[in-house]
């Protein structure tokens, strides 16, 4: 790890998500991690990219994280501003959104999703905030990403419950229910990036982070997890990234009147 | 009658029943907080409480014990976790069982919107390779006539009464909400009985800034002034999200105790006074 | 590539094809007049043509021999009358046989939203006794699987490149319209391959007065300065609706030879010039 | 008839029509005659009657007739101005109509409509407009009112096509349809008045304009029309009405630089 401008573990998932998402790419974003990685994208290499909230923000460009999925600045800063039935009808299900961006409580080796319950349904161990817009998202969405960090809470073996597909049972399973979008293409952690196998679509890690190895991801992760032949190193994050990440928490921190708890 | 200018009081009063289905409306912006407080000082019980982001107030109104069943997309304290009485209620059953009827805000947003056009449902193209419908049998099918391809359909939304903040009326009634408008129009129009709107304030003559939504007088059946009606949350145009206080309820509700105490002190002690209701924070 | 602001005729030679469905959309008002005189310019041939209001610029289209299919729920000259080249189409095939596909306003209403969200169908309650669906196998119906309701189904509309006309632009193509907004954006959001937008002029700002619709750049295929574009219906803001030319028209459409030489004279021998296209009357 | 002030058939049936709407009443107004007499009774005993037009404007207050169903005064004069395809389904078909004010070009016994052809539709004799928005205001106003001239072209035994369903063909046929709202409640002509008999639904002379006989209208009536026992005498109009009407029209005529066609 470069001493010049040391880095988290954290920081450098912002920072990697964030390279993933090139200008002029319309996203429809998550609250909390993709909303960071979204905007620092959006403040650093991709200044043309098109944010959206599901509260109906088109084009929204905060100069500070919002903490909620309604706050005021991403209304005043939008390029336009719809209801929500219109977001869901007209510009997610319509098909105009590149890349819809996730977070996620549980994630499968296929890439589904649970941010519903732990435990049994009727009798929940953890009662999780629900759907939300996930399962739309992850249908509609030309691809999905999803960012979460890495342990074997999060990675497990088998959901609880399914709110969100990936790819299903693997292979063209996702294609086999009528879904013609291509699903999580990646998942981007706090130990390295995950890609699904272009035939299985089972998730193999294809980057490690600098600093860790792949026994502390597999150690983070609930099944037997697949690493690619070709494992990438991910770059460090450039200075200009992490300069910009820290100004936007900063900011974030000093205009919510607390510590950001919204990444 | 139609949207005439009431006290919130008597608005709930009249139009607020026992066993009622009630949408309190609001995506993060304009939650109906001091409406959501009425209710809980007039003590309904066995309510239906519909609401795409059931986040503080229906905590609260939860809590206080005026819910049976829970319509809902996704329940949480934005930013800051979950909501503790929402969780007691379904994990324990505190202080009373919760059925929950679950979808995704896509399914909500699409079955207000069908509400509001007299439809009995809804189509989208949602819910492939969820769980949500093993444990909601209002997430059907509908086969399209012309191309046979499967879609996903949910009942209409139709509220007894729905329930919105906005930021102005003018003397007619007529309503004015601007920055994010989320699903309130919705809302109004898919009430079956009764829409209430409370307002920042009356005024002369209504003045809307880009992108804004006016609903006109006669779908209201009752606006109630209530000047910072939305706090915690915030009114674009006149003050801003209490992002703090978001976090102080994590702890207040945290705790059963605490949480009677606290709504005793901040909600049933206070009344609402029709012009200058009771601030239930600072 | 998206919202570039480029000249009308290169617009349409870019992206309306022969044999294309092309629907120009405005209601009364924002007609995109000068876009459909350059596809009469252009000599494009076997459109099918979608308007929920077909009037003087469709009977101008379908007079020169541009459509072989009409589809739409109102086609007349608004306060004057009949359109008779469409008649002329109709009851005598003159210059081509015109096939026509008929709905209710409600229905095409429906279906361009639908063809915005990306349903295959729309659903309505439609067409309850008329002899509509007689004569338009597309009217079908969907059965409600919560209450076993039969409401009535038309398919989505798609046209492969949808026009309209609005105010403004500003100058990375984001577009602006007010007054009365119609099924615009609809028609915008449904284009299966290109969405075309003329704009009376190209603005520094958009600054959207009460109740406008704003079309981010990403959406539209091309943005093309046509000022006075929608004459002779009107552009709020701009000029009003030229109401003498629509009872003029009834005389020079009337007859064939008339309405040929009209159009020689108006539009053919017209060049498009970007910036200061022509004007086919005054 | 009173030489007080004069006064036409014409005009009687635009004050006859503006009499029956009544203040607060939601009307969805039609172009011509429809929107003359709404407008002439907003202007004089109604103010608070809400004007809906089809293009989108919510209580529109004109000070002159539009021509258009899309004139820009609509907008500028509305409480609110929203979308096509919104008014037809939040407004109309959301039930939010008391009263759709229809014009015609044929109508039969039970107060069914054409506006589609004269002929055969595939080889019509006259094409005329065609549907717009009237096959489901038929439907989803709670009532109809319709107004034209009456004569044997327009009041026909047999339509050539039904554009919009009045009674159906009689008696619980709406109903049986699954219709729940009332349909036509009443048609206003130039020589009278025709209410459908509550049973039968077939349209009965109810009303009979002054200086008009019966033998007139069962002359302009394309079958054997039924007349009610308590046949009334339409008012003569009254006169700040018949003032109003003519200064609208004048209003009218200055504005659009022309003889108004839309009465």
């Amino acid at each position: 790890m470069s001493d010049a401008l040391a880095f988290t573990n954290e920081e450098l998932m912002a920072v990697e998500a964030a390279r993933q998402l090139k200008g002029g790419v319309v996203c429809f974003v998550g609250i909390g991690l993709p909303s960071t990685a979204a905007n620092l994208a959006r403040l650093t290499h991709a200044p043309e990219l098109v944010l959206i909230y599901e509260s109906g923000t088109i084009g929204a460009k905060p100069t500070v994280l919002p903490l909620s999925i309604g706050d005021g600045e991403l209304a005043e800063t939008a390029d336009a501003v719809v209801s929500v039935p219109e977001i869901f009808a007209y510009w997610l299900q319509g098909g105009r959104i590149d890349v819809g961006f996730l977070g996620a409580a549980q994630i499968d080796r296929f890439a589904n999703i649970n941010t519903t319950v732990i435990g049994d349904y009727d009798k929940p161990k953890t009662r999780l905030p629900g759907a939300g817009g996930a399962p739309e998202i992850a249908l509609s969405a030309k691809e999905v990403f999803i960012i979460l960090r890495q342990n074997k809470r999060a990675f497990v073996d088998q959901l609880d419950f399914v709110t969100s597909i990936g790819h299903g049972t693997g292979g063209i399973d996702r294609a086999r229910r009528g879904v013609a979008t291509k699903g999580p293409t990646r998942v981007i952690t706090d130990l390295g990036v995950l890609e699904p196998h272009p035939e299985t679509k089972e998730l193999t890690l294809t980057q490690l982070h600098p600093g860790t190895t792949v026994d502390q991801v597999r150690a983070a992760t609930g099944w037997a997890l697949k690493v690619s032949d070709s494992l990438r190193m991910t770059p460090a994050p450039d200075v200009p990234s992490l300069e910009a990440l820290r100004a936007l928490k900063r900011r974030t921190a000093a205009a919510h009147g607390t510590a950001s708890t919204a990444s | 009658m139609a949207g005439r200018i009431v006290a919130l009081s008597e608005a709930i009063a009249a139009h607020v029943r026992d066993g009622d289905s009630v949408a309190l409306e609001g995506f993060t912006h304009l939650i109906p907080h001091e409406a959501g407080h009425e209710i809980i000082r007039q003590g309904r019980r066995g309510l239906t409480l519909i609401r795409m982001t059931p986040d503080v107030i229906y905590d609260q109104l939860i809590g206080m014990g005026c819910a049976k069943r829970l319509v809902f997309s996704w329940g949480g304290n934005p930013g800051v976790g979950s909501l503790h009485r929402f969780r007691d209620a379904i994990e324990n059953g505190w202080p009373a069982a919760l059925a929950i009827e679950e979808y995704s805000h896509a399914a909500m947003a699409a079955a207000y919107a069908a509400g509001a056009a007299n439809l009995p449902f809804a189509t989208l193209r949602g819910f492939v390779g969820t769980d949500l419908p093993t444990h909601n049998s209002n997430v059907r099918s509908v086969t399209c006539p012309f191309t046979g391809e499967k879609l996903a359909a949910v009942p209409a939304l139709r509220p007894d009464v729905s329930i919105v903040h906005a930021q102005q009326a003018d003397r007619r009634g007529n309503v004015l909400i601007w920055g994010i408008v989320g699903v309130q129009k919705e809302a109004v129009l898919a009430a079956r009985r009764a829409a209430i709107v409370t307002v920042e304030e009356v005024v002369d003559e209504l003045r809307p800034p880009p992108q804004a939504v006016v609903i006109p007088n006669w779908v209201i059946a009752a606006v109630c002034p209530a000047p910072g009606g939305a706090r915690p949350s915030y009114a674009q145009g006149y003050y801003p999200r209490d992002n703090a206080f978001y976090g102080t309820w994590d702890g207040i509700a945290r705790d059963r105790i605490g949480f009677e105490a606290w709504m005793k002190a901040n909600v049933l002690e206070k009344a609402s006074v029709h012009g200058t209701p009771a601030k239930p924070h600072v």
